[in-house]
């Protein structure tokens, strides 16, 4: 049988600037499959989109209509991910929420269906610190970090992550909220230019990105002090700012670029052949890529559950345990046509969020491209897990779920 | 000066500036409802539409090309690589003339002596129907807008203001971004320009007319399909210089058609019917939310309480003024 | 002071005293020192030009309009102002010269609303709707029912009242008025945009109010003719100003009242 | 002449004053009891659950509600996102608090605390009318959402704010949670809707209707013939408000199951929504409510089928038309019968009894 | 008798400025409210238009006005013409620039606007400044009460003051044909008087046509040349004023004059039906 990914994309509405290449990414991947290699394991890929718009409520229908025999599915969205983890538990359907959604659901002994593998906002909240400890030989006590993020669930995971660090690490946190969609940020960018904070993080989507970094250019924010996180770091979000966006970080856990293996069987199998997914325009952006490493991960995961189970046609029951058993290597990423595309990492049992890696990447204004400027650095487990064990465990005693793996 | 003042008196000024930027929304606004009775919802999208078009035509993409390219498997993207600014501008302002026709033609004219609420709906409808045809014109992507306005902090008021502060203190000057400067200027040329015309011209007057009595205004002879496409011609060329001003600082995007709901503070404060009183009514809404977000924020932990402070205090200028401050009153008698 | 308290004031004696009313809008003067009264039972006639205040003296009496200056004695009291809800309570029901119906709703509806004050059931019981509620809807009906007969609405129970002529909305707004089975009933050009024929049979149903049901009706009319015929006094006022009373005979012939309101007489 | 209605003689004013007066109507609706209590159970699948039954059945609550403010008192309202909120809080909070309590009574006091939000929120409508107070209702909306986006008590200090429902039981059958089988959410659900609609449509057709319809058409003259204004239209805010929160509450619970306020809540995912019911339906009328519901409901739903399932469209193509179409329907909807869907059908119905006649 | 004729005995002559020809008027396409009304107006001439409540002499002028579609009534059989031109795809305001415009029953003034803007408003169509400024003059001098209202707003003044306004305002226009609907209503009685002879001025001075429905019949006997009698939607009597006038139909249910003379309204005891022709 076909193998089902249903796709909740959104290429409408206020994130469609951030929906449209992410999902052109998965489209073409899995498009490269079927032509490159007959499917997986010779079953086809099918990938009916659903346009959900962002939105919760259509989210819901588009998983129900297309839940029958599906593998697994990628909310591409935090709301709707915290909709589908009891939904999709008790239905027995793989949810994969590659570096969003709700963070615990690494721990694999309570949310058994669930993968946010490979890093999770927690890990990037640390990661970001990391990367500053590095650039203030490993001292950044009294200095001040301002987190200026979305005001919902999404934005504010790392806020408890950061007061942790910041007690570890003696730096003072600022909060600073900005309200969907994020059009009008003076009052923000007025507080931080009195309070000079030292470094600014960011955990912003759509059109608020955009507004932030023109507005840290505009009062002269030193802008390599200014770090977002992987959903603040595409081109779309720097663009605007034209020249004062010059030096803008954010966090990555994919390479940009275009130059990969995997790149040219999708130019040698999809776009040459005019097939290309939308216009073909985003080939090679930041979000582009990191669709293409997502869609990697779900077709990964099908040829594990071949393997494990020995046969083609497998069910959404079986998938789950190749979910489980995903081991990318760096040989493994080298085959797939993913060299040094991406840092290695493995789910287990217990672990279902992946190796926690992630790089810091720059943009370079007058190239108009990102660049990568470290190596991929792990977070601060000590902190991570003691808070994923919490939130999980206290999860699993409202739900009243019994821990596995033991 | 005391830094404290002096940054006092830089959120004020802030706040007059985010306030201009509401204000060109909220008069588009009400010289409809002055001139129909309608409260045109669509306005932030008129603003988005206009904005995605001029970056169409700035840009020379072929209108509708994912949907030809998906029904005919052709691959037309542009068909120029630039096209001067003003000449972009002017074709934009056809179009919202062009715009305007259509929708006297499709909507207002079935709908004359309907109820209020019946014409807002509809206006809703139109919002969608306009965000529909938008997108699938000029496709959802975020476009760079850049007519040439200049935008950023203004240098010469940072190194103005920098010497003011007392001697010793930790000052880096007053900070303003120039976009918004000139959106002041624009705005005040235009509530000038609007309200001398709606007060003193016979059209003006017989724009009042409507608002009040479809009717009667029929049935003295004032062309309702004239007005109405003058009216929303005007308010499309307002939308175009909200959405340049909108557009140039976050680039163009579904998310400027919600600008209208920065605006809606602004129009009861200021009164549906004035014009002047979009512009006070924005100044106010922009300073005291401002204010309010900087100063009494912190008492909120985070604040971002600015959406809801704006209309929290529109909502009590309105309790003693229900028609706003300077919108007509409300005429009650039996 | 109580419906009740109304009702035993006795026939013919002072159930509203209007003292020194003054009101003025801004610059207007709508009202200047008006004084009179209303007797139990009477039918009393308000006239004059049109802006002459007429409109706004009823408004001042069912508690619309807040004299600038001036008491009102209502039943024994001396009042600065009414308060509509006091008034409508005390037993004053108005028609409007703009007709003020309830556009939406149907003619019964529109009579039934006239019935709300006497209504008692609280919100819970009517929405479960059963027993004393049905009871109470049904006695409403009927009394409303019986003004349908009286005013010949039968045919339109139904309809909204939106789309009814002119001259049936002014009927139906009487309708209302007399549902509220009030003490004094305010007239506010009923007849307005009526042939003869209707303005007669207008007539008959306020007439027949005032006979059998002892209502006292306070009625501003334009049609001389019917207000001559059908009132026992009259006040005429003239830019707010009271500029003649009396009988309608002496009316008739007074200069002043001739030279303002009447022109060379009719007829 | 199909729909005739001569020789239905009425012999009481009870009878004449009856929810549905004539005989077809009582059969027609008896049918759709029948089949909603007694057929649907037996065959609804997931996907008509929570894409199209319990949604609708949510939205028809929460259309009574704003109906019997917009529709019926006048009172123009954006708020509904907000108020859907404060039912949906109110829900978690008693529902963390007494592990044990019924959730038919945990959703009604929802309701009920909601009641006295709205009641809150509505005293401004005595000065402020039409549209000022329309937009001023915005400012319930953003300041709720705001309060239980901030407030962290709200969602029991969670991280994110998020808040997710428990499994709770009807007669030993789960109706909340994710292994709550279809048909029991969907006649928890129906339950309430239809007794809640009967509730409404009783108030509506006795003294508490007629006094908020007096309100809504013409305010200065209910006010002289006695009915008292504040507390007519404060009593329409809360009735109101009661049955929006009831609405909010199954929304979190039974419906959508896990909840982020800022999302979940918006004006353009509720409030206007909702609003469209109601005009689309019928301002002012019950059936209208539900009619609206079911064409907002259906509607997207029922275009993504033919664009994208029969035409092969692309979905954002696809979402694009979709919305474009959608906007137009509104337009023509209300050119052609600005009183909506109600008033079609009564329309449809006159003709029927004239029928063969035009007129 | 013989100068009536019963409805829809055909005359025609090269005078009649407004012919309108057995039209049916149905709103919200159920109600059918004209059923076949024919008239026509002479140029230069008073016609009137009587009929009891809800006759439908107000929906005979707005068909006439095309302001029925904006009451989402149309006219679905018969024609309406005007100066022998078909008139029904013209939409008001091109209608009042050939000079037709209506008085609409219920005033319908420009609450927010002041009686004077109200004035101006009339003059729309014309842009002779200097002319708009005499007729304003004019107005004034019919109705002084006007000139000391003239700067407050129109919400705020009296019944009959928004009468003399929406009167004022049509004369602004300079038309060659009014329709006036029921323009006595609310006004005292000199003013009715008073009306009806500005109303008579300008149709001799100027001119100008009239077509009048009143409820009034006396007056309107009194100042028409011909007059229409509607019922339910049908014409059922015409003829000229004079034989109207002495007709006893009329008479008795229009004039409220039975044999012995004028009854006092007092002495009406019994309900009477009125006659139909049906
Ligand atoms: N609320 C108000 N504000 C301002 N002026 C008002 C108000 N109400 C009435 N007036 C003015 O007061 C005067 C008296 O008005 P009123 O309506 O009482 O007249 P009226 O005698 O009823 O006249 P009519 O016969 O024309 O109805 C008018 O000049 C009117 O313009
Ligand atoms: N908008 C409408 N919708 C439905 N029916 C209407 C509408 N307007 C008028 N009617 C109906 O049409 C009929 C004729 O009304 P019309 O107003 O023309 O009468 P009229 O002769 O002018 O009466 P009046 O003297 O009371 O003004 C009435 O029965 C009325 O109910
Ligand atoms: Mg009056
Ligand atoms: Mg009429």
């Amino acid at each position: 049988a076909d193998l089902k990914f249903p796709m909740l994309v959104y290429r409408t509405g206020a994130y469609a600037p951030n929906g449209i290449p992410n999902a052109d990414g998965f489209v073409d991947y899995y498009k490269m499959i079927n032509a490159r290699d007959g499917g997986i394991g010779g079953e086809k890929i099918l990938h009916p989109e659903c346009e959900t718009g962002y939105k919760t409520q259509v989210g819901v229908e588009c998983y129900e209509k297309n839940k029958q025999d599906a593998m697994v599915f990628q909310p591409m969205s935090t709301g709707i991910t915290y909709q589908l983890i009891p939904k999709a538990t008790a239905d027995g359907v793989t949810v994969y929420s590659t570096g969003y959604g709700r963070t615990s659901a690494a721990n694999g002994k309570v949310f058994k269906w669930i993968f946010n593998a490979p890093v999770t906002y927690w890990d990037g909240a640390s990661i970001a610190v990391k990367h500053i400890l590095g650039k203030n030989s490993n001292d950044i006590k009294g200095k001040t970090i301002a987190l200026v993020y979305h005001n919902s669930a999404y934005g504010k995971e790392p806020i408890r992550t950061l007061e942790q660090l910041g007690k570890k690490h003696g730096f003072k946190l600022m909060l600073l909220p900005v309200d969907h969609p994020g059009q009008e940020q003076k009052a923000t960018w007025l507080k931080i230019r009195k309070a000079r904070p030292d470094y600014i993080l960011m955990w912003g989507w759509g059109v608020m990105n955009q507004v932030a970094v023109k507005s840290a250019a505009s009062i002269k924010f030193p802008m390599e002090n200014f770090i977002g996180i992987w959903w603040s770091g595409s081109e779309n979000d720097v663009l605007p700012a034209g020249e004062g966006a010059h030096g803008y970080k954010s966090l990555t856990f994919n390479a940009p670029g275009s130059n990969y293996q995997v790149h040219k069987d999708i130019k040698k199998y999809v776009h040459d052949k005019g097939e290309a997914s939308g216009d073909g325009s985003h080939f090679g952006t930041v979000l582009y890529n990191r669709g293409l490493f997502q869609a990697m991960v779900q077709v990964e995961a099908a040829r594990v559950a071949q393997q494990i189970h020995g046969t083609s046609k497998i069910t959404p029951a079986m998938y789950r345990d190749g979910m489980e058993n995903v081991k990318l290597d760096a040989k493994r990423l080298e085959e797939l046509g993913f060299k040094d595309f991406a840092p290695p990492f493995a789910n287990s049992c217990e672990n279902h969020g992946g190796s926690g890696l992630a790089a810091v990447q720059q943009w370079d204004a007058k190239t108009k491209s990102w660049s990568m400027i470290t190596d991929y650095m792990g977070s601060d487990r000590a902190i991570i897990d003691k808070l994923i064990a919490e939130d999980s465990n206290k999860y699993a005693a409202e739900q009243k779920i019994a821990e596995r793996c033991n | 000066m005391s830094v404290e003042l002096l940054n006092f008196i830089e959120t004020v000024l802030n706040g007059l500036m985010s306030g201009v930027m509401y204000s060109l929304v909220a008069l588009g606004f009400v010289l409809i409802f002055k001139a129909s009775g309608v409260f045109n919802f669509a306005q932030g999208v008129f603003a988005l539409f206009a904005a995605l078009t001029l970056v169409g035509y700035q840009t020379g993409q072929v209108p509708f090309a994912h949907v030809i390219n998906e029904l005919f498997g052709t691959n037309y993207h542009n068909w120029y690589a630039s096209m001067p600014n003003f000449l972009a501008i002017i074709l934009t302002m056809i179009t919202m003339i062009a715009l305007a026709w259509i929708i006297e033609r499709l909507v207002l004219k079935h709908l004359v002596n309907q109820d209020p609420i019946i014409l807002f709906m509809a206006t809703i409808g139109l919002a969608f129907a306009l965000e529909g045809v938008g997108d699938l014109m000029w496709g959802s992507d975020v476009k760079v807008l850049d007519v040439g306005i200049p935008s950023g902090g203004s240098v010469w008021l940072e190194e103005a203001t920098i010497g003011l502060a007392a001697e010793g203190s930790d000052y880096y000057g007053m900070y303003i971004d120039v976009l918004n400067v000139w959106a002041t200027v624009i705005a005040v040329i235009l509530v000038i320009t609007l309200a001398l015309f709606s007060q003193y011209t016979k059209t003006g007057r017989a724009l009042r007319a409507v608002a009040d009595d479809h009717q009667a205004a029929l049935s003295v002879g004032i062309s309702l399909r004239t007005i109405w496409i003058l009216v929303w011609a005007i308010s499309g060329f307002i939308a175009m210089v909200a959405g340049i001003m909108w557009g140039t600082e976050s680039g163009v995007q579904f998310s400027l058609s919600l600008i209208a709901l920065k605006a809606l503070p602004v129009l009861i404060l200021g009164g549906f019917t004035s014009i002047p009183g979009a512009i006070i009514g924005g100044l106010l809404i922009g300073v005291g939310e401002k204010l309010a977000e900087i100063y009494i924020g912190g008492y909120f932990e985070t604040g971002a309480l600015e959406n809801w402070f704006a209309y929290v205090m529109a909502l009590v200028f309105l309790l003693f003024r229900p028609q706003g401050l300077f919108g007509d009153k409300i005429i009650e008698r039996v | 002071m109580s419906l009740d308290d109304l009702k035993k004031i006795p026939y013919g004696k002072t159930s509203i005293e209007l003292k020194n009313i003054s009101l003025a809008f801004g610059g207007v003067k709508a009202l200047t020192d008006v004084s009179f009264d209303i007797k139990k039972g009477e039918v009393f006639a308000i006239i004059g030009p049109n802006g002459a205040g007429k409109s706004s003296m009823l408004n001042v009496i069912n508690g619309f309009y807040k004299p600038t200056s001036g008491l009102i004695n209502f039943a024994g009291t001396d009042r600065n102002a009414m308060e509509p809800e006091f008034a409508a309570k005390s037993g004053i029901a108005r028609t409007f010269q703009n007709i003020a119906l309830f556009k939406g709703m149907s003619t019964l509806d529109n009579l039934m609303t006239g019935r709300l004050l006497k209504q008692k059931q609280n919100f819970l019981m009517q929405a479960l709707y059963f027993g004393p509620v049905e009871k109470e809807e049904a006695e409403h009906r009927e009394k409303v029912e019986r003004v349908i007969d009286f005013l010949d609405l039968q045919s339109i129970r139904r309809t909204p009242v939106g789309s009814l002529p002119y001259g049936l909305q002014k009927r139906v707004e009487l309708g209302r008025a007399l549902a509220m089975e009030p003490e004094i009933l305010l007239l506010d050009e009923p007849m307005a945009g009526m042939n003869v024929e209707e303005k007669q049979d207008m007539s008959r149903f306020v007439l027949t109010v005032n006979n059998e049901l002892k209502t006292t009706i306070v009625l501003i009319e334009h049609d001389m003719g019917v207000v001559m015929d059908i009132s026992d006094r009259i006040v005429v006022l003239d830019y707010g100003k009271k500029i003649g009373s009396g009988l309608p005979e002496e009316i008739r012939d007074n200069k002043a009242v001739i030279d303002a309101y009447l022109g060379v007489s009719d007829e | 002449m199909i729909y005739k209605e001569t020789g239905q003689y009425k012999s009481s004013y009870k009878s004449d004053h009856a929810i549905f007066p004539l005989i077809q109507d009582k059969i027609a609706f008896s049918t759709l009891m029948f089949i909603a209590f007694l057929v649907i159970p037996f065959v609804i699948n997931s996907y008509w659950e929570k894409a199209i039954l319990v949604p609708f059945l949510i939205f028809s609550l929460a259309a009574i509600g704003l109906n019997i403010l917009t529709g019926y008192c006048g009172q123009v309202s954006l708020g509904t996102g907000g108020f859907m909120a404060v039912g949906a809080f109110s829900t978690y909070k008693i529902m963390t608090y007494f592990p044990d309590m019924n959730i038919m009574i945990i959703i009604l006091i929802s309701g009920l605390i909601t009641a006295g939000v709205g009641i809150l929120f509505g005293l401004p409508s005595l000065r402020i009318k039409g549209f000022y107070l329309a937009v001023a209702t915005l400012a319930a909306q953003f300041f709720l959402v705001w309060l239980f986006n901030k407030v962290p008590w709200f969602y029991n200090y969670s991280d994110t704010g998020q808040i997710t429902v428990s499994e709770r039981l009807m007669f030993g059958i789960p109706v909340t949670g994710a292994s709550a089988p279809p048909y029991a959410t969907y006649l928890f659900c129906l339950v309430l809707v239809v007794l809640l609609g009967f509730a409404a449509k009783n108030l509506i057709r006795s003294k508490i209707g007629r006094s908020w319809m007096a309100i809504r058409d013409m305010d200065i003259a209910a006010e002289i013939i006695g009915v008292p204004p504040l507390k007519t239209k404060l009593s329409a805010f809360a009735i109101s408000s009661f049955y929006i929160g009831v609405a909010g509450a199954l929304y979190f619970a039974v419906f959508l199951g896990a909840i982020e306020v800022t999302e979940s809540f918006d004006i353009m995912t509720i409030s206007f929504p909702v609003l469209f019911m109601i005009i689309i339906g019928g301002l002012g009328s019950m059936l209208g409510s539900f009619l609206g519901a079911a064409f907002i409901v259906t509607l997207p739903i029922g275009l993504k089928f033919v664009m994208v399932d029969m035409v092969g469209m692309s979905a954002v193509t696809a979402k694009h038309f979709e919305i474009t179409i959608w906007g137009l329907l509104m337009i023509i909807f209300l050119i052609v019968e600005p009183h909506g869907l109600a008033r079609l059908w009564s329309i449809a119905k006159e003709k029927l009894r004239r029928w063969p006649f035009p007129y | 008798m013989d100068d009536i004729k019963m409805a829809k005995n055909e005359t025609s002559s090269t005078e009649d400025i407004l012919i309108v020809n057995n039209i049916e008027v149905v709103y919200s396409h159920v109600i059918l409210v004209l059923k076949g009304v024919s008239l026509k107006v002479k140029k230069g001439g008073i016609t009137a238009l009587l009929g009891g409540n809800g006759a439908g002499k107000s929906t005979t002028l707005k068909s006439i006005s095309n302001l029925l579609a904006s009451e989402r009534g149309e006219v679905t059989k018969g024609s309406v013409t005007f100066s022998d031109e078909y008139i029904h795809d013209l939409d008001p305001a091109q209608l009042v620039k050939k000079g037709v415009i209506q008085v609409m029953e219920g005033r319908h003034c420009f609450e927010h606007l002041t009686v004077e803007e109200n004035l101006l408003t009339g003059a729309y169509t014309r842009s002779n400044s200097k002319e708009v400024k005499d007729d304003l003059e004019r107005v004034y001098n019919y109705f002084p009460r006007l000139r000391e209202r003239r700067t407050s707003l129109a919400g705020y003044t009296s019944g009959g003051e928004q009468q003399m306004i929406a009167i004022g305002r049509a004369l602004m226009a300079h038309p060659t044909m009014i329709l006036l609907d029921e323009p006595s209503m609310g006004l005292a009685p000199q003013l009715v008087k008073q009306i009806f002879e500005i109303v008579a001025e300008i149709n001799r001075k100027e001119g100008v046509t009239i077509l009048l429905a009143e409820q009034n019949t006396n007056i309107a006997l009194q100042y028409s040349e011909y007059a229409y009698i509607l019922e339910n939607g049908r014409v059922v009597m015409e003829g000229s004023a004079e034989s109207m006038r002495d007709n006893e139909d009329v008479k008795e249910f229009y004039l409220g004059i039975s044999g012995e003379g004028r009854q006092s309204f007092k002495d009406v005891k019994q309900y009477r039906r009125r006659k139909r022709w049906l």
